[in-house]
């Protein structure tokens, strides 16, 4: 299946694009697409602890199984105000 | 009553005007201003924003709702820049308007904490000396 | 920085740009409003203001300096309109310009509290039923 | 000597006029100049209780001293805000 994932501030910045599509296996969940990312962009491993997801617009645990046309979005700390 | 993520420069006024009525004696407003020092100690130039706002539009409704049902009946308005603001720009303005004036003291206030909190919206410091950094909002717990 | 007692409409943004600086980051706004409540149960069309200026300037000037050094560095600005007002225009407005947002919340909501306790200035409610009524502000302690 | 007197808002409508110069004996005080004019105007008297005075712009207690060319302001309850 494929998803959008979404990047945002410095992930944005480190993945080079806002919006990229990952293919992944049926059953994959929210931290399996992370983990595809982190493998392609290595510098990703040192902000997991401080990222949250959101799936189509709702935050979402790693374990929240995705589906074909998920828009995943990956949330680094805000700094909004 | 209006919630606004938006390029162009904010207009406080129009807050005003989206949240006053006949039955609202106190009004009182939040603005955040890109200041010299940003959070840090470093000068800043300016900074840059950056909002996901199919989350960000809803969450700061929620918040607005939230505050209205907690310290008392009000109206609230937010509006969120992004993009590059110079110094002394306009980056966050939050109108609240109630019968009495601590219940608008005590909404404002609420709203600015959580948006600070649960937004997604980012902001990047650019120094003067040319480095930039994105800067996440101090947690209210640290 | 600016305290004004004036026949004319208020301009609320004239108070921002007079506290604003490249080191404040939040400046936080109370506009007191006329509603149709007035401060009791009988509706009003509209309120006379008159104030004692060179008791009443002075004794802005006071607060403003007060909640400056109370709460950390503040810049306030305070207008307070006199003469026949009608349902919507501002009675007050005041604005406080600080490096962080707590203090200018609370230096803000300090200058409103202590100005309707000590400012010479009286509130005329003109009620819908033709009567009219000099109307004093609650005390804090009440 | 003669001291003028300034009134506000209620009282100004008792007294019919904002301003009104009294004459006194010498050494008369803030509340010989109050009892004057609770003379001549006895709606005054029920609003002794929450009137205060300014001598100059400073508040006074009833025992302070006037003296010629004083302005002392007569002064109901506050309403500002």
């Amino acid at each position: 299946m494929r998803v959008r994932v979404l990047t945002f501030a410095g992930i944005r910045e480190i993945v080079g694009e806002p919006s990229r599509t990952l293919a992944l296996p049926e059953g994959a969940t929210a931290a399996d697409a992370w983990n595809a990312l982190a493998g392609e962009f290595p510098a990703l491993a040192a902000i997991a602890g401080s990222t949250r997801l959101a799936r189509n617009g709702a935050f979402i645990d790693g374990s929240a199984a995705l589906r074909e046309g998920d828009e995943l979005a990956v949330l680094p700390p805000f700094g909004g105000g | 009553m209006k919630y606004e993520i938006t390029r162009e420069p904010l207009d406080p006024q129009s807050l005003l005007d989206a949240v006053r009525s006949d039955e609202c004696g106190a009004i009182v407003t939040f603005l955040g201003v890109v200041r010299v020092m940003g959070d840090g100690d470093r000068p800043v130039d300016g900074l840059a924003y950056e909002a996901y706002p199919e989350m960000a539009l809803p969450e700061m409704r929620a918040i607005g709702a939230e505050a209205s049902s907690r310290f008392g009946e009000a109206r609230v308005a937010i509006a969120h820049r992004i993009g590059d603001l110079a110094l002394g720009e306009v980056s966050v303005a939050i109108a609240v308007a109630s019968k009495h004036r601590a219940v608008a003291f005590d909404a404002c206030e609420y709203v600015i904490d959580e948006l600070k909190q649960r937004v997604p919206i980012w902001k990047r410091e650019n120094y003067r000396d040319g480095e930039t950094r994105w800067r996440p909002n101090a947690s209210p717990h640290a």
